[in-house]
Formats: C-alpha cells, sequence, structure tokens
C-alpha cells in the first residue's frame, strides 16, 4: 500500500527496447502536491519515464501506481480520466483547431457545455491567450503553441502535471511567467517538471531527482545536488561547458 | 465555440436552399432527368458517409461500398419476406451500422491504423463481393428471398407507407425521400460535429495521441463514427435498391469502392459540401461519358483522381472556398464551408 | 458501332426542340426521320464490358435487321428508327436506359439484355411502363409475363437433345463446368435431369464465378473423376482460359467436351483451333446452315458488314429474328401499339427465317424452332443433327398466359 | 501415390505464381513505402506486351522473359518520374494517386485493346505423372519464380546496386552520403519494381489470358502477400506465398475457387489483426 500522501509511486519500473535498457528498476515516489524537477543528460531515460506514466509506453516489468490505483496496464484516456495531465516535449496540440477549440476540448474532458465554457475562459486568461482565441494553432509561434498544451493541460484540472521542457523555446519573460504559473498550479496538483535550464529549476525547485543511464543518480535539494561530486561529472559540468 | 458564428446562419441557409431545390426541381425537370438525379441524390448521401469518416475520422476506409452494399441487402431480403417496408427500411441502417462497429471492434482496438485499415477495408469488401456472387445455388435462401449470387435480387419490392404494403412509393416520392433523407443527414452531421462528439472526432484526427492524453478513448469515437458512416451508407444502399428495384454484388465491387472515394477527394475532405458536390460532378460526367464511346470512363476517371492528387489534393470545395476567402468574400463564403480540413 | 443515347442534361425545360436534339439523331441507315414518320425501337445490349463479345454481333443483327426492314419499305408506311443504349456490363445501367428508352424516347419496343440478371432488371419496369420487350439469348427458361417475348433457346429445347447425343457418342459418365450464377445453375440442373433419364451419371460437377481464370486444380480434379467428356456452361472472357489450360495440359485429347455456349461470343475465333476442335454445340443457329434463306441471308450480310465478318452468333440470330417477328405483329396489328402488337403476335406467327420455321407460342411467349447439333473443326461447325421444331417444354410445365394473362413471375423450373 | 504428387505439383504453381505477382510490389513497398494500387494494371500491361509482341512475330519466350519487363520497367520509370516522386512520404496521396493510375491504365487497355479476353497458347506440351496430365508450363512457371527470386537475391547481396538499395531502405541520408543520388535509386527500384510486376504479367498471360480488368484479379492477392510477409523483402515474400498458396489450393481442391480464394483473403485480415505491430512498426515507422 502507498501511504495516503503519496500521490505516484513506481516499484520496479524498467522498459527494455529490444536489448537496450532505457529504465531500470526505477523506484519513485511523489508526494500530494509536491513539486519535482527532473534532470539528467539526454538519454537519461526522463522521457521514456513519462511515456510509461501515462501509458504511452507500456513497462516491461514493475508497477505504477497513482493515488492508490495501479495503472501500469491502463490506456492513456483512462490514466488522463484518473488525473494526470502531460505536457509532451514537443508542442502536442491540433494544429489545425483554434486556439479557443484545443482548450475547448481539453476541458469538455472533464466538464459540462457551461462549466467547460467557463473553464477555458478562465485558463485563457491566465495563460493571456485570449488574444490568440481564434487563430489557427498550426500558425502560431513555437513558444505560444507551448503555451496552448500547457493551457490544455491546466483545464483539466489534474491531481498530477508532467511538464517534459515546458521553458523551452520560450524568452527570459515567458519563462519566468511559465515558472509563476507552475507554482501557482501547484497549490491544487502535484508537479514534475524535467527541465535542461538550470535557471529555470533554481526558480521552482524543492526537491531534485536525477536521471543517469535509465536509473535514479541521487534525489535532493537542487543545492544538495548541485554540489554532488558525481552530478557534476555526469551532468553539471557537461552542461555548463555546451 | 468559434464555430458557432459560422454555423447556425450557414445552416439555416443551405436548409433552405436544399429545401427550395427539392421542391422546384420536379416541376422544371422532365422525368428521365429526375429519375438520374434521384440516383445522384442516392450517391450523395453515400459519399457524406465517406466524407463523414475520412474527412472528419481521418479513417482511410476503402471499403465503403461494403455497409452500402449491405443495407441495400439486408432491406431486400427483409421486405422480401416482410413485406411491409418499415423493419427492413430500419434494418438496412442497423446491420450495416453494426456490421462497421463490429468491423471497427476488431481493427481499432488492435490498433490498426492508415494504410493496413485501407488494405483490410478494401479486402473485406472483395471477400463480400466473392460471397455473394457465390450464391446462385438454390440453396442460397434467406426466407422468401433468394441471393440469386451473380444475378442478385431482382424485383426488390419498393418502400411503402407504414403499414400499408399497397401504398407504395411512387418515383417522385422517391426523388423527394432521398432528397430529405439527404438534406437530414447533411444537417445531422453538421450539428453532430458542432457537438462535444464532433469536435472530440476531429481533434483525434488532428492528434490522436494528445486527444487520448486529454482523456478521450480514441478508438471508442473512431468506432462510433465508423459505424454512423456505415449506418448512413447503408441507408444509401436501401434508397439505391429502390431506385433500382434490384441489387447485386456489382455493388460490392472495386469500381464502387474506387467512385465513392473519387467523389470525396474531388469534392474535398473535411468538408460535408466537398463530397455532396463531388458526387455530383464525377456522377454527371460519368454519365455523359457512358453516352460516347470516344473516351472510356476509367480512362477519365482515373485522370481525374491522379489531377486532383498532384494539383488540388484539398478538392474543389475548400480550395474555392480558401480562394474566395482570400479575395475577403470571407463573411458570404465562410457559412457555407464548414470546417478547415487536412493541409 | 451506330450509338445514340446522348441526352441533353442541361435541358430544364421539355419542349420539342430539345426533345428532337436529343433523339432519333440516327435512324435506321443513317438518315434522320421527322419524329412521327418514324416508330422507334430501342436496343440495350452490352458493346462495352465484359460481355461485349456477344453484344456487339447483336448490335451489328439488330442494325441489319432494321435496315432490310426499312429498305424494303418500312412498316406501314413509316421508317424504322432504332436508338441504341450500351449498357457497358453494369447493373445500373440497364433499368436506368430502360427507363429512358421507355419515357424519353417513347419506343414502341426494347430489344436487349444478354445476361438473365440485366433481363430481370429490366423486365418489371419495361412491363410498368407499358413497354414490349424481346429478350433474344438462350436462357434458363422460365420467365412468364405477357410483356415480354423470348425468341432464345431453352433447356428442354437444348439439353434435351444435347446431352442425349453427347452420351450416345462418348459415355455415360458427365463432369459438367459451370458459371456460378443463375443461368450456369439451372442448366447443370437440367443436364443432371437429361443425363440420368438417359441412365448416365454425373461424376462432378463445378460452378465458377465469371472471372475465374485459374483452373488447374480442377483439371486435375477431372481426371481423377474420370469422366466421359466434359459439358461446358462456362461463360465469358475470363473462362476461355480454361480451354487453354485443359489443351496445354494435353486434355484436349483425352477428354472430349461439350459447350452450351462456345461460339456464341465468337470464342472459336479467338482460341486455337487444337483448343476448340471437336467441341460438341447445340443452336438453333450455325452459319454452316445449308438452306437457301440462310444462305441468302449471309450473303446479304457479308455484302453489309464486309466479307471478313467473323461469325454471325446464335444470339445475334435470335436478335435479328426476334425483329422480324415484331414486324410482323405490327403489320398484322395494323399499328405499333403494344396491345394490339402482343395481341397479333399471340395469335400464331409463324416466319420462315434463317434458322427455319420459327413460331411465337402464345402460351408462354416463347418460341417453337428448329434445333441442331454440331461439332467445331478447324474453326467452322460440322452439322451433325437437326430436330425439326421442339417446342418450349419447360415453360410451358409452368406458365400459361391465355389461362393468367396478368402472371408476371419468373419461375425457377423443379427440375 | 499420383494423385498426391500432382496435387503438390499444383499447390508449388500456386505458391510461386503467387511470389511472382507479388515480387514486384514487395520491392517497390518494401524498400520506398510505396504502395501502388497499380500493380495489377502493370501486370496487366505485361500480358498485353507478350500478347502483341508474339502477335507480332516475336518468340514467345523473348516476349514473355524480356519484352514484357522491359517494356512495363521503362512504363514504371516513367510513372515514378510524373507521378511518384512528387508523393514521397504522403502514403495515402500515393495509394490515392495509383488507385487513379490503375482506373486509367484499365481505361487506356480498354479504348487500345477493347475489352475481350486476348490470350496465347501456352508453349510446351504437358507431362504425364502416373495416371495424370499435366501442363508443363506449370513446371516453367516453378522454375522462373525460382530463378526470379535467385536472381534478386545474388543482385542485393552481391552487387553496388544492391548495396546502396538496401541502405537506401535503411536510411534514405546513408545513401546521399555513399554519394549516391536517392532520387536515382527511388525511380531504378520503382522501374525494377514495374519490370518484375511486368515479368510476372507475361509469363502468366498464356495460362490466365488477358483483360484490361484482369489486375483487380491479381492486386489484392499481391497486396496481402507482400503485408503478411513482413519487413524482409524476399524471404517475406516467399513465406506469405507459401502460406496463402497453400490456403488457396488446399481450400480450392476441397471445394471451390471461390471458396479457397475467399479462405485466403479471411487468413490474411486474421494475419494482419494479430500481427499489426510486428508489421507495421517494421514497415511504416518512417512513413506513417
Amino acid at each position: 500500500m502507498t501511504s495516503p500522501d503519496c500521490i505516484l509511486e513506481t516499484r520496479g519500473l524498467e522498459k527494455r527496447f529490444g536489448g537496450v535498457v532505457a529504465i531500470a528498476s526505477v523506484d519513485f515516489r511523489l508526494k500530494q502536491r509536491e513539486l519535482r524537477c527532473l534532470i539528467g543528460p539526454n538519454g537519461a531515460g526522463k522521457s521514456t519515464f513519462f511515456k510509461m506514466l501515462t501509458a504511452q509506453l507500456k513497462p516491461t516489468t514493475g508497477q505504477i501506481l497513482f493515488d492508490g490505483v495501479d495503472i501500469t496496464r491502463a490506456q492513456p484516456h483512462q490514466v488522463s480520466r484518473l488525473g494526470i495531465g502531460i505536457k509532451n516535449q514537443v508542442p502536442d496540440v491540433f494544429n489545425n483547431l483554434t486556439v479557443a477549440e484545443n482548450i475547448s476540448v481539453a476541458a469538455r474532458s472533464r466538464h459540462g457545455k457551461a462549466r467547460a465554457a467557463a473553464k477555458g475562459k478562465d485558463v485563457m486568461e491566465r495563460l493571456g491567450l485570449t488574444a490568440l482565441t481564434g487563430r489557427l494553432v498550426g500558425e502560431l509561434a513555437h513558444g505560444q503553441r507551448q503555451w496552448v498544451e500547457l493551457a490544455m493541460v491546466v483545464a483539466l484540472e489534474p491531481k498530477l502535471i508532467l511538464l517534459d521542457e515546458p521553458a523551452a523555446g520560450m524568452t527570459a519573460d515567458e519563462t519566468n511567467k511559465t515558472a509563476e504559473l507552475i507554482r501557482e498550479v501547484n497549490k491544487s496538483a502535484a508537479i514534475v517538471v524535467v527541465e535542461h535550464d538550470m535557471q529555470f529549476i533554481k526558480q521552482i525547485a524543492q526537491t531534485v531527482t536525477v536521471f543517469h543511464q535509465g536509473r535514479v543518480l541521487i534525489e535532493d535539494t537542487m543545492d544538495k545536488v548541485q554540489g554532488n561530486e558525481l552530478v557534476r561529472e555526469v551532468y553539471l559540468g557537461k552542461s555548463e561547458d555546451d | 465555440m468559434t464555430a458557432n458564428w459560422q454555423g447556425n446562419g450557414g445552416l439555416v441557409a443551405a436548409t433552405v436552399l436544399g429545401l427550395v431545390l427539392l421542391l422546384a426541381l420536379p416541376q422544371i425537370v422532365d422525368p428521365v432527368m429526375m429519375i438520374e438525379l434521384t440516383s445522384y441524390v442516392i450517391m450523395a448521401i453515400l459519399a457524406l458517409s465517406l466524407g463523414l469518416i475520412w474527412g472528419y475520422g481521418g479513417i482511410l476506409c476503402f471499403g465503403q461500398s461494403a455497409f452500402f452494399g449491405i443495407g441495400a441487402y439486408a432491406y431486400a431480403i427483409a421486405v422480401i419476406n416482410f413485406g411491409d417496408s418499415t423493419i427492413p427500411l430500419l434494418l438496412s441502417i442497423v446491420v450495416p451500422g453494426l456490421f462497421a462497429a463490429l468491423l471497427g471492434y476488431f481493427l481499432f482496438y488492435a490498433r490498426i491504423t492508415d494504410v493496413y485499415f485501407g488494405v483490410i477495408t478494401l479486402t473485406v469488401t472483395l471477400i463480400l463481393y466473392k460471397v455473394m456472387g457465390a450464391t446462385s445455388g438454390s440453396q442460397y435462401v434467406i426466407g422468401a428471398a433468394p441471393l440469386g449470387g451473380y444475378n442478385g435480387i431482382p424485383a426488390v419490392p419498393p418502400l411503402n407507407l407504414p403499414g400499408r404494403p399497397d401504398v407504395a412509393l411512387s418515383f417522385d416520392g422517391l426523388f423527394y425521400l432521398s432528397g430529405l433523407t439527404l438534406l437530414a443527414v447533411y444537417v445531422g452531421l453538421r450539428l453532430m460535429l458542432k457537438s462535444r462528439f464532433g469536435q472530440v472526432v476531429v481533434a483525434i484526427r488532428e492528434n490522436e495521441r494528445r486527444a487520448e492524453l486529454l482523456g478521450y478513448d480514441a478508438r471508442f469515437y473512431k468506432l462510433a463514427t465508423f459505424a454512423i458512416g456505415g449506418a448512413i451508407a447503408g441507408l444509401a444502399g436501401c434508397l439505391f435498391a429502390n431506385w433500382g428495384m434490384f441489387i447485386s454484388p456489382d455493388v460490392f465491387g472495386l469500381a464502387q469502392s474506387a467512385q465513392v472515394i473519387i467523389w470525396v477527394i474531388v469534392g474535398g475532405t473535411g468538408t460535408l459540401l466537398g463530397p455532396i458536390v463531388g458526387c455530383f460532378a464525377i456522377q454527371w460526367i460519368a454519365t455523359k461519358l457512358g453516352a460516347q464511346q470516344l473516351l472510356n470512363a476509367n480512362l477519365v476517371l482515373g485522370t481525374i483522381l491522379i489531377g486532383f492528387v498532384l494539383l488540388v489534393p484539398k478538392g474543389v470545395v475548400p480550395t474555392v472556398s480558401d480562394a474566395l476567402r482570400r479575395l475577403k468574400f470571407r463573411p458570404y463564403v465562410a457559412p457555407l464551408v464548414e470546417q478547415r480540413r487536412v493541409p | 458501332m451506330i450509338i445514340n443515347s446522348s441526352v441533353n442534361r442541361r435541358s430544364f425545360l421539355k419542349t420539342t426542340a430539345t426533345a428532337a436534339a436529343s433523339l432519333g439523331l440516327i435512324g435506321a441507315g443513317g438518315r434522320a426521320f421527322a419524329q412521327e414518320d418514324t416508330i422507334k425501337i430501342a436496343s440495350l445490349l452490352d458493346l462495352s464490358g465484359g460481355l461485349d463479345a456477344a453484344g456487339k454481333p447483336m448490335q451489328d443483327a439488330i442494325t441489319f435487321a432494321v435496315e432490310e426492314i426499312n429498305q424494303a419499305g418500312g412498316l406501314l408506311g413509316k421508317q424504322i428508327s432504332l436508338v441504341t443504349y450500351d449498357t457497358q456490363t453494369d447493373m445500373r445501367l440497364y433499368p436506368q436506359y430502360a427507363q429512358q428508352a421507355a419515357l424519353k424516347d417513347k419506343v414502341s419496343a426494347v430489344f436487349g439484355g444478354i445476361t438473365s440478371a440485366s433481363r430481370e432488371v429490366m423486365r418489371p419496369v419495361l412491363r410498368r411502363l407499358n413497354t414490349l420487350y424481346f429478350y433474344n439469348t438462350q436462357y434458363e427458361g422460365g420467365v412468364c409475363d405477357r410483356n415480354i417475348f423470348c425468341t432464345g433457346i431453352t433447356p428442354a429445347q437444348k439439353q434435351s437433345k444435347h446431352v442425349p447425343y453427347a452420351m450416345n457418342k462418348w459415355g455415360k459418365k458427365i463432369y459438367t463446368l459451370a458459371a456460378d450464377y443463375n443461368y450456369g445453375q439451372i442448366t447443370a440442373a437440367w443436364t443432371r435431369k437429361y443425363c440420368t433419364e438417359n441412365g448416365g451419371q454425373i461424376v462432378g460437377e463445378d460452378f465458377f464465378p465469371l472471372d475465374v481464370t485459374n483452373f488447374g486444380s480442377t483439371i486435375q480434379k477431372i481426371q481423377e473423376a474420370k469422366p466421359d467428356f466434359l459439358y461446358l456452361v462456362l461463360v465469358g472472357g475470363a473462362h476461355q482460359s480454361f480451354y487453354r489450360q485443359w489443351a496445354a495440359a494435353g486434355m484436349n485429347k483425352q477428354i472430349p467436351m461439350a459447350s452450351t455456349t462456345m461460339t456464341i461470343g465468337g470464342e472459336q475465333m479467338v482460341l486455337s483451333p487444337e483448343e476448340t476442335n471437336g467441341i460438341l454445340l447445340c443452336f438453333n443457329y450455325f452459319e454452316s446452315l445449308d438452306t437457301p434463306a440462310n444462305k441468302a441471308f449471309l450473303e446479304r450480310f457479308h455484302k453489309r458488314f464486309g466479307a471478313d465478318y467473323p461469325y454471325v452468333t446464335e444470339l445475334a440470330m435470335a436478335t435479328y429474328q426476334s425483329v422480324y417477328l415484331w414486324a410482323e405483329g405490327v403489320k398484322r396489328a395494323g399499328t405499333a401499339e403494344r396491345m394490339p402488337v402482343i395481341e397479333a403476335l399471340e395469335s400464331g406467327i409463324s416466319l420462315d427465317l434463317p434458322s427455319g420455321k420459327f413460331s411465337i407460342d402464345p402460351q408462354t411467349h416463347h418460341c417453337v424452332m428448329d434445333i441442331n447439333i454440331g461439332q467445331i473443326q478447324d474453326r467452322k461447325i460440322n452439322i451433325l443433327e437437326s430436330f425439326p421444331q421442339q417446342q418450349p417444354l419447360d415453360t410451358s410445365g409452368v406458365c400459361d398466359l391465355k389461362k393468367n394473362p396478368d402472371d408476371n413471375s419468373m419461375y425457377v423450373i423443379k427440375v | 501415390m499420383d494423385l498426391l504428387v500432382v496435387l503438390s505439383f499444383e499447390a508449388l504453381k500456386a505458391v510461386a505464381s503467387l511470389a511472382l505477382i507479388s515480387v514486384g510490389l514487395a520491392i517497390i513497398f518494401g524498400m520506398m513505402r510505396v504502395i501502388n494500387l497499380a500493380h495489377g494494371e502493370f501486370l496487366m500491361l505485361g500480358g498485353y506486351a507478350a500478347i502483341v509482341a508474339t502477335k507480332a512475330g516475336v518468340n514467345i519466350w523473348v516476349a514473355t522473359l524480356l519484352v514484357s519487363p522491359l517494356v512495363v520497367g521503362l512504363f514504371g520509370v516513367v510513372i515514378e518520374r510524373t507521378i511518384i516522386r512528387f508523393l514521397y512520404g504522403r502514403p495515402r496521396d500515393t495509394m490515392l494517386a495509383t488507385w487513379g493510375l490503375s482506373l486509367f491504365l484499365v481505361g487506356l487497355a480498354t479504348t487500345v485493346f477493347g475489352n475481350t479476353t486476348e490470350g496465347i497458347s501456352a508453349p510446351a506440351g504437358s507431362l504425364q505423372i502416373g495416371d495424370y496430365r499435366i501442363a508443363a508450363y506449370s513446371l516453367i512457371i516453378i522454375v522462373i519464380a525460382i530463378a526470379v527470386f535467385a536472381a534478386i537475391w545474388a543482385v542485393f547481396r552481391f552487387t553496388r546496386y544492391g548495396l546502396i538499395a538496401r541502405s537506401t531502405m535503411q536510411n534514405a541520408d546513408m545513401a546521399a552520403a555513399l554519394g549516391v543520388n536517392p532520387s536515382r535509386v527511388y525511380a531504378v527500384t520503382f522501374g525494377v519494381g514495374a519490370g518484375l510486376a511486368g515479368l510476372a504479367g507475361g509469363v502468366m498471360a498464356p495460362i490466365t489470358g488477358i483483360v484490361p480488368t484482369i489486375g483487380a484479379a491479381y492486386v489484392a492477392k499481391a497486396f496481402i502477400t507482400v503485408i503478411g510477409g513482413g519487413p524482409a523483402i524476399l524471404a517475406g515474400t516467399v513465406s506469405a506465398s507459401v502460406l496463402f498458396g497453400a490456403i488457396d489450393q488446399i481450400i480450392t481442391y476441397l471445394s471451390t475457387p471461390v471458396i479457397g480464394e475467399v479462405a485466403l483473403l479471411a487468413a490474411a485480415v486474421v494475419l494482419l489483426r494479430f500481427m499489426p505491430q510486428g508489421i507495421t512498426g517494421r514497415f511504416f515507422r518512417r512513413a506513417a
């Protein structure tokens, strides 16, 4: 049994592609309304981990428990219905629908017509998308499409939000705004963020988990992680050179 | 929804225009022409069904004629057995709808997509063609209706007033009925596409993974779209059996399947007006070609299909409406064109 | 080919002008006539698509008959004008063109339809629209409808002679290969009947859809069953490959064949002599019939269509003769109107035609005719035996239009 | 005993025919991810090429084994240059365009040759096996099929084109790195695939005869053989041909050709339904 304050737990989670081990025996725990950052070099298995949490990939072995429910073999829509929202790495939106329609499709997944409309309006205002409502999402800039996707996830009112590089391709201003938003949303939902941008992580991080070669290397506060020799070696040192 | 503003006004306009045409045409067109027009109208219903499945559902179905044929056979077999046409009419909608649902369950829930879906639906249609063509022996009888194999079922009784088998539908009556059905299907689909269900269907076409991550079971929505399309095609099949008063395995043939695809691609995927326009235009051309011996009909249809794929991949209706929109006629044109299409 | 089925679909007004523009462009002999001076008939035949090999000679025959009658002064002082529709072997077009011929062209009679399927689609349309219909193809028998006259040969006329003759010649064990639709199925049933009645045995029976081209395993099955001869009811272009594969396996020298359909599409001219030599046929008409009427006909026909015209088929001759039967009906009735013509034809019309004496049986609207058995040798047919004036006994067993003039059925005769 | 030999022989012929009519499609599909719905019409053109050449006095072996593949192969190159190359990466549109091409070719052949069955008689006589006689031409089909597959294997294995073709299959950029123009590889490959279809059409012509619409009889069978076969062009085509050919032939012998064909199609649908991952995953990773 998971403890009542634990929203997400994985036990011995493993994913192999043919002979390649992408995720090896990950035990991960996240508390209610926790904000966690996930870092690690490219190929460390962060996106694979996210995809398994949202049933886009099926684990080879291991177990995923969300809010006390075993979702290891669930379908993506079932996971979403239980309350996990994800923003994928590449903007994953409906390019040929308008901004309003994109958000409406998300909101109506949870609410009736009237509440969904109100919720959509509210989310668009909070994310400053109101001016873009009638525009086709495919015509927007990369950063704007990130916002739309974020808005869709927020409109779902999930209990857990997974954000795969939410600040990628954003200006400094936009990044700040995103951090602000994350903190706000965090009042009602647990959040896991994958990011490379250390400044951004510092803005929001409470606890940081470092992935390396499919395993959890270390899990601690940002300061301690930054001070860790091992982490510097595999990740941070390199990252600063980039 | 932003789609609403361009929706209702246009929908009312389209309905009124449709009703006017429906009432006016028999007054000004000669009877032979009316018979031909009726067949166009019936085929336009079939075209709409694929327009829904392919254009909005994003499902590449190469076997739309299967549902058309099943509907026609279901009606013919049932009406020969029952006499009264009310239940047979319902069966012609329900049976192909169920068949589509079963096939959809078999395929969507195995996550068979795209090209494979096309090849399998084509193969299923071919199986139906072969099987129905091999039923000419006297042992192949359902109730009072011999299946007739390659010959098909001749002398299919026409629709009648519910409960009154002696009051049969006339040629004119069939035109009004088909026209009203086309209009009803068109309006029904437009309303459906504006509903939550329709929105989700389009969203799944745009990005299936995203829709699932938003909590929608794409398999179910595709299945439902496919079944609705199958049921509509079946209804068209029933009307077709009434029109020709016969039904034969030819309705399952490759030629018929190819035709429906051509109508939709010429008219434009992702619109409902497109398939109707494409259907009327191509049928008119096909009849014209059939009346002369100079140019083979297949030759021309093939050229049209290649030409459209290469040069006008969006189809006529979206291309024209885009052009008009660029010319700033948007307020007048937009209400007639329902949705954006796949680019 | 004279084609006139163009319909001016842009015309929204039913004016005489548009009607005249879209109709009767080409009358017999290519001369255009004012509408009231002509009697119109329509031919609805497959001039393209899978059945064109059968349809084209029939179209030539009807064209020729109309031209002959017109040159001889026409009918009731009027010329006949022929409206031609190419039904393209497309089931959708039969009812559509039948409706057009009746409603738009307002023809006195429709001639055509090749398969039973096409006939059964057109028959109810023409009956409802009060337009007389002549069906001129050999078929399985059983049509009982006062609005139609069937001039083709039926099983009681054909298999009753063909099957026993072949059994007498080759032996009692028959293997039947038939096209898988009602003509093939019912013909196979009749073959079974005449085989067993004459003490024979059906050792095998296979049915093939019209698009089957691979007969390999069937040829092995036949060899296993060791019949004395094959009885073939194969139809259309694809089935021709049977004769090729049969000869390629060298079986044409082992087991002889009788066929109900060979030559109706001029197949013996397409296949090689080795592949068709020795096939036993049974028809009302063969080009090689040695009668003055036939010789005169062939001379006239070849003058019109060229000396190298491949072959005047059974179906072409039935079509040609049906026009003469109809013309005789019109003459006797003194009008081209439907009911008087039907009554005149029911009065017992009998004509001497190229295929011999040809009479209408008033009870069934089928025909009484001579039956000939022939054998192919180097693309020519040697006539072996003739059976004069055979009755359509199959249909007359189930159909009596004198007693039941309102009958409108297609009886599947219990064999 | 004789019967068993004869039946196995027939089954072998069915397998060889299926492999022969599918291999051209397999090459185009496997290497270019192009779904060529006009494949049946390429076979039809090959048949007509053989018949026209034979009737013009060309030796029948030259006609079927040389004229047919050359004519259709060249035609394939022209089609690739004028239509297919604009549609790479758009599998749906390629399917639709080749369907249009299929209709166009049926119409063209009908216009030129008319809608009657044309045929040439099978060369070579018959063989006696015990009490049974079979067409020697069946044996020739089996031999040709084996020769064609051996030749393709050798080309893939030993020639520069084979290397380039295999690497293009793996990765189009890699081919470019080898200093080859991928668009030329595609044109050649399409031509080779079309040529093999032409060869098959020529070889089958003496057995089936040729009508403009004969392609429809081939295309579905060829497709499910190729798709059922999976990613390895040669091994896949051969294994699927063995499976489907055997099913077809056995059921045909037990019942009728129609039921045999229906069994073949139904087997294919079931196969595709239960092996979608293995097939789709490998075949369409890039094209989808």
